[in-house]
């Protein structure tokens, strides 16, 4: 036993929150009672967020493969092959918990976490998107949390370099409590020089770089899965702070040293810092690792092995290096101003050893420590379904124009500009889309191929029926890549839930996983990388489920891309895809009604392939000036979005043997607009004759404003200030 | 022409212009270190790019100002020799007293990345001679402190000698104050040395030279530096 | 009346400002720097009845706005 | 030895970022506050045989670096 080590007692067992059979199993595991250090590092891997362990058994259900993956989850990320050599590397992760506690730094050191996970594969970021849920509008925090977060997703990403081309942000009183912030980041790599984290050959340094270690966020990783009370404020842990900068420098120094043929293995430090990354490292490669933790660089007086191997210090990296390498090496991270420090070794035993002020303070079997962590086979409820809206049953109490306009002013529709503007979204000079559009579009290298990218997810359909939601949600981010002419690739997901222990939670999540695993085997869109945040609920209350879809896609030619706005007057609009006039569920129901119910709009992946693989061949073909595909709000909003980005208006058709609201607000799915000339419209149509697509003609663009029979027409100028206004009038009002 | 790109730790911009220097002039910049003491041989035009040099702690620009490279730019200026600090590298420039003055936080405290008009003041400068006087053009800017201030006299100054070569204007060219997104003195975006061979700009021309990205409106001050380059030689 | 609020970072805190001038302190030559952490000056005017009056106010002021109080301490001078 | 740097911003230089929290403070209904001039402070640990060589290197520092003298002042205390 160590000297001045707290006694293991099951109070402190319970707060490093472990359960007592778990702690039983750890015990019995090692034969013996832990030491403190030994407690922290099995609570850090045996937590939620680290282990996955409530999780693991339903994600095996997620299509993983495809002839263009290189490498699917189990990575720091996910990688694709791309073409011409060249893989992309991208991944998606939450920072919920440490942003709701501060919201600049929590945010900030998301997206510095999340752009290490690319650039430890040796891909150089090329781009940043992030999904953000806030609370009600009218709560109290939800205004500060907007303010913080968004800077301290600009001040880490705007100062890292990367373009921050695109994400959603949306509102809704279920998050109160628990904000979302889910970032992605998107690298390119060459395909044949990607890094991996297992560690190969015995008796190799393990190597330490970047910033030095400090007591920051100890126990981040066990907060993030952990349900806030309401002394959850009061508690306020450690926080980590972002340097931007010295991450540049790390990432510049990482590329020269792999570059250089250095590099054996790479981890970096997020979560639980040393500690996940020293057992990854090790067990991914059923090799030992022993640290010594006198070498470690600390900022911070006196620290213990505990402390050391709790940290959450951000900007570090962990590396096992070609032993002839290693002062090449060296030299290179002393250039660059940072860090560099051999900490340990490789071992042939497969123990986790970690030695302090010559004592042994850690002596673990690694596998049951990584790969090897217990794995929960949760009970889940089956979720209530909700009846479908009959539209007729649905009133329309104020002219379609009025509800139009309610629409693109609403907190969930209205621009997001006031946001992106704060985000570098141009530096690196390849955005060929940037944010506002349905997915952005970032030119690869020279080009002519660029990568799409979009988050989606509509949490109050996953909610009303967790697996239509999460179909849904893969449907949405596959259409959107279509809608700007791209070939959906491959996904990453950021699953979002509350208590994975109440089974109705379970069930939304288990159903979730399921609906999403569906959409992506019909539409050849595989999962490579992901994550999963739980426990996000306050004092029993839930969050909406939230599976956040990340997707990616590819462009052969930038020329050959489409944007929404409409390009010129009198070119016909078209629709592609079967409306019903579903309610349920939808941005009207919720914003002009006041309602959320009825089931949410099912979704068909059929048509979807159908109707999305016909949008591009179209696109391809260059038949099209203008596509937006259909989401939240329906026909009139997605109409109204194209004449608000062109400042051209159009003339629309009434739609007959219809409820007019249920038309031209339902959210069926599978479902674009499109403009073309009107010369290509018989063209388009005989096409979508022959792949048995329906196409509808709705109107011509044209003048100022929109009209439609029976309707005041109404500016586009004035649909703009509107849709403008909202987010930087609320955001100027008081703090 | 020959040019220098410095690059400082920490400054984020520096492929976006050696891609715009080889892009509009067919010859690659050297890339120069901020540690090295002497600038390479034969260079025509040296370039502070954008970014966050220093992450851009204490101030913008202030820690790069004091790097051992800068005493080779010095030295490059006062033979009368190009130089051209963007963004970051403006704030640079000013911190290094090459230029007057200093870029404080914009008025709404906000980093702002978005399109602007500026309106080039006048072409018979190396910098701007690629452009007509009068002429708007758009360019991107990305910065969170590009609020132009100095002493009275200084502005008194620039504004007598024509050193304020491109102010944010609305997009017909007129002054407004609600273009002025920033708050720079008099809606200053570009300003020169009493010299005229140190140009210092907020907005970034670099990431406008691509047709297959965007506009190309930036091309014209990169064109203008070549044009002037050959002439020289 | 005049008062000075200074705010600084909590101790453990990462100040990336403060080691990056720390760093550029030491390459110009500025002999014997061991550590700098950076912090915030408010120089205030404030009308108001009397020193307490202000105190309260401006320690409203901290907690409300100008110190961040997850990492950051403040202190608050009245200096009349 | 320790030691705190203060800077300030001159009189008459236009302080942007003072002004912004001046007008958040009275929004946010702190009562009286007239204007805020925002600085910095720099906690500086140094080793130095006595208290001038250390004022001396920190207003050498000052001078150098911690301060942009065309637009602020700067003020040097040795707290020993
Ligand atoms: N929901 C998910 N879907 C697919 N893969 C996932 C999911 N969640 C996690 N993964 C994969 O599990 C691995 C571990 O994830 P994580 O712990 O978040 O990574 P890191 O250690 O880089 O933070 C990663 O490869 C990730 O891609
Ligand atoms: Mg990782």
């Amino acid at each position: 036993m160590i000297p001045n080590e707290p006694q293991i007692t099951p109070a402190l067992v319970a707060e490093h929150g472990l359960t007592p059979d778990e702690y039983e199993r750890f015990r019995a595991l090692i034969g013996r009672a832990p030491s403190f250090t030994e407690l922290g590092i099995v609570s850090a891997m045996w937590n939620e967020h680290c282990s996955y362990k409530s999780s693991k058994v339903h994600l095996r259900r997620l299509p993983t493969e495809a002839p263009w993956v290189i490498q699917g989850p189990g990575e720091n990320a996910g990688v694709i092959d791309i073409g011409d050599g060249l893989a992309c590397v991208f991944k998606m992760e939450s920072h919920n918990h440490p942003t709701f506690i501060e919201p600049y730094q929590g945010a900030a050191t998301g997206v510095g976490g999340i752009l290490r996970d690319v650039f430890t594969m040796g891909a150089r970021p090329i781009a940043c998107l992030n999904f953000l849920r806030f609370g009600s509008p009218e709560h109290p925090k939800t205004r500060r949390l907007v303010a913080g977060v968004v800077a301290g997703i600009g001040g880490y990403g705007n100062s890292f370099g990367v373009p921050t081309v695109g994400g959603s942000v949306g509102f809704h009183s279920r998050y109160d409590g628990n904000i979302l912030v889910n970032a992605m980041a998107v690298g390119i790599a060459e395909k044949d020089k990607i890094f991996y984290a297992k560690a190969t050959g015995v008796g190799r340094p393990v190597v330490y770089l970047g910033s030095k270690t400090g007591r920051d966020g100890i126990h981040g990783a066990t907060m993030a899965s952990a349900e806030f009370g309401e002394d959850s404020e009061e508690k306020r842990p450690t926080v980590q702070v972002g340097d931007p900068f010295s991450e540049k420098l790390l990432l510049e120094a990482c590329l020269e040293i792999m570059r250089e043929g250095c590099v054996i293995a790479i981890q970096d430090m997020g979560a639980a810092g040393l500690t996940c990354s020293a057992v990854e490292m090790g067990a991914k490669g059923d090799l030992g690792v022993s640290l010594d933790l006198d070498r470690v660089p600390t900022r911070e007086e006196a620290m213990t092995a505990y402390e050391m191997m709790l940290s959450e210090s951000q900007e570090r990296m962990l590396m096992v290096l070609r032993p002839e390498k290693e002062k090449e090496a060296e030299a290179i991270f002393r250039k660059w101003g940072l860090d560099f420090a051999v900490v340990g070794e490789t071992t042939r035993a497969k123990r986790f050893v970690v030695r302090h002020r010559g004592d042994v303070m850690a002596d673990l079997p690694i596998k049951e420590l990584g790969d090897e962590a217990p794995v929960y086979e949760r009970k889940f409820a089956e979720p209530k379904k909700r009846p479908p809206l009959d539209p007729a049953s649905v009133p329309c109490p104020v002219p379609l124009f009025a509800a139009l306009e309610q629409l693109v002013g609403s907190p969930d529709l209205c621009s997001k500009r006031w946001v992106w503007e704060q985000y570098d979204h141009l530096i690196l000079g390849n955005t060929v889309q940037r944010p506002g559009g349905d997915a952005a579009v970032v030119r690869v290298g020279e080009g002519p191929k660029a990568l799409a990218l979009t988050t989606d997810v509509t949490p109050r359909y996953c909610e009303a029926d967790p697996f239509e939601g999460g179909k849904q949600a893969v449907a949405e981010a596959w259409r959107n890549l279509t809608a700007v002419g791209a070939r959906p690739l491959a996904v990453t997901d950021n699953l979002n839930f509350g208590n994975p222990e109440r089974p109705e939670i379970m069930g939304e999540f288990v159903h979730c996983v399921r609906g999403i695993a569906e959409a992506c085997k019909a539409l050849d869109f595989p999962v490579v990388s992901g994550n999963v945040s739980l426990y996000n609920e306050t004092n029993g209350r839930a969050i909406l489920p939230t599976p956040t879809i990340g997707g990616v896609g590819l462009i052969d030619d930038l020329a050959l891309t489409a944007t929404l706005a409409f390009k010129a007057k009198g070119e016909a609009i078209l629709l592609v895809g079967e409306t019903r006039g579903m309610l349920g569920q939808s941005a009207f129901l919720a914003t002009v009604l006041n309602r959320e119910d009825g089931a949410p709009p099912p979704v068909d992946l059929a048509s979807e392939k159908r109707n999305g693989d016909f949008v591009r061949s179209l696109i391809a073909g260059g038949l099209t000036t203008a596509v937006h595909d259909l989401s939240d709000g329906g026909l009139l909003v997605a109409i109204a979005e194209m004449a608000i980005a062109s400042g051209i208006g159009a003339s629309l058709e009434a739609a007959p043997g219809f409820p007019a609201h249920a038309f031209w607000f339902g959210e069926d799915q599978a479902r674009y607009l499109l403009t073309a000339a009107p010369v290509d419209f018989p063209k388009i149509e005989a096409r979508a004759a022959e792949v048995g697509v329906q196409l509808r003609h709705l109107g011509i663009t044209g003048g100022d404003r929109l009209t439609l029979a029976g309707e005041t027409p109404i500016l586009v100028s004035s649909l703009q200030a509107r849709h403008e206004s909202w987010l930087p009038d609320y955001m100027g009002g008081a703090a | 022409m020959k040019s220098a790109v410095i690059v400082f730790p920490g400054i984020n911009r520096e492929r976006d212009m050696a891609r715009a220097l080889s892009l509009v002039s067919g010859r690659e910049p050297e890339m120069v270190w901020h540690a090295a003491t002497a600038l390479p041989a034969g260079i025509d035009l040296v370039v502070l790019p954008g970014g966050f040099s220093y992450g851009d702690y204490l101030r913008c620009g202030a820690i790069a100002a004091r790097a051992p490279i800068m005493d080779a730019v010095r030295a490059h200026a006062g033979k009368g020799a190009l130089v051209l600090g963007i963004c970051n590298g403006f704030q640079i420039l000013c911190e290094a007293g090459l230029l007057p003055g200093v870029l404080m936080r914009n008025t709404r405290l906000k980093f702002i990345c978005k399109e602007v008009h500026l309106r080039v003041e006048r072409s018979d400068t190396p910098f701007t001679r690629g452009y007509n006087a009068g002429d708007v053009v758009r360019m991107p800017v990305a910065h969170g402190e590009g609020n132009y201030i100095a002493d009275e006299a200084t502005i008194a100054r620039l504004e007598g000698e024509g050193r304020v070569l491109f102010r944010y204007v609305a997009p017909d060219g007129s002054l407004d104050p609600e273009f002025n997104f920033n708050g720079a003195t008099h809606a200053m975006a570009g300003i020169v040395n009493e010299g005229g061979n140190v140009m210092g700009l907020m907005p970034h021309p670099e990431n406008h030279v691509d047709p297959a990205i965007g506009p190309t409106d930036g091309r014209g001050l990169f064109a203008g530096l070549m044009e002037h380059g050959s002439r020289a030689a | 009346m005049k008062a000075r609020v200074t705010v600084t970072l909590k101790p453990g805190v990462l100040d990336p400002q403060g080691k990056a001038i720390e760093g550029a302190l030491k390459s110009l030559g500025i002999e014997g720097v061991a550590s700098v952490r950076q912090g915030k000056v408010f120089d205030i005017e404030l009308a108001a009845k009397d020193k307490k009056t202000a105190e309260a106010a401006l320690k409203n002021a901290c907690e409300k706005l100008l110190a961040n109080t997850v990492i950051e301490n403040y202190r608050v001078e009245v200096l009349g």
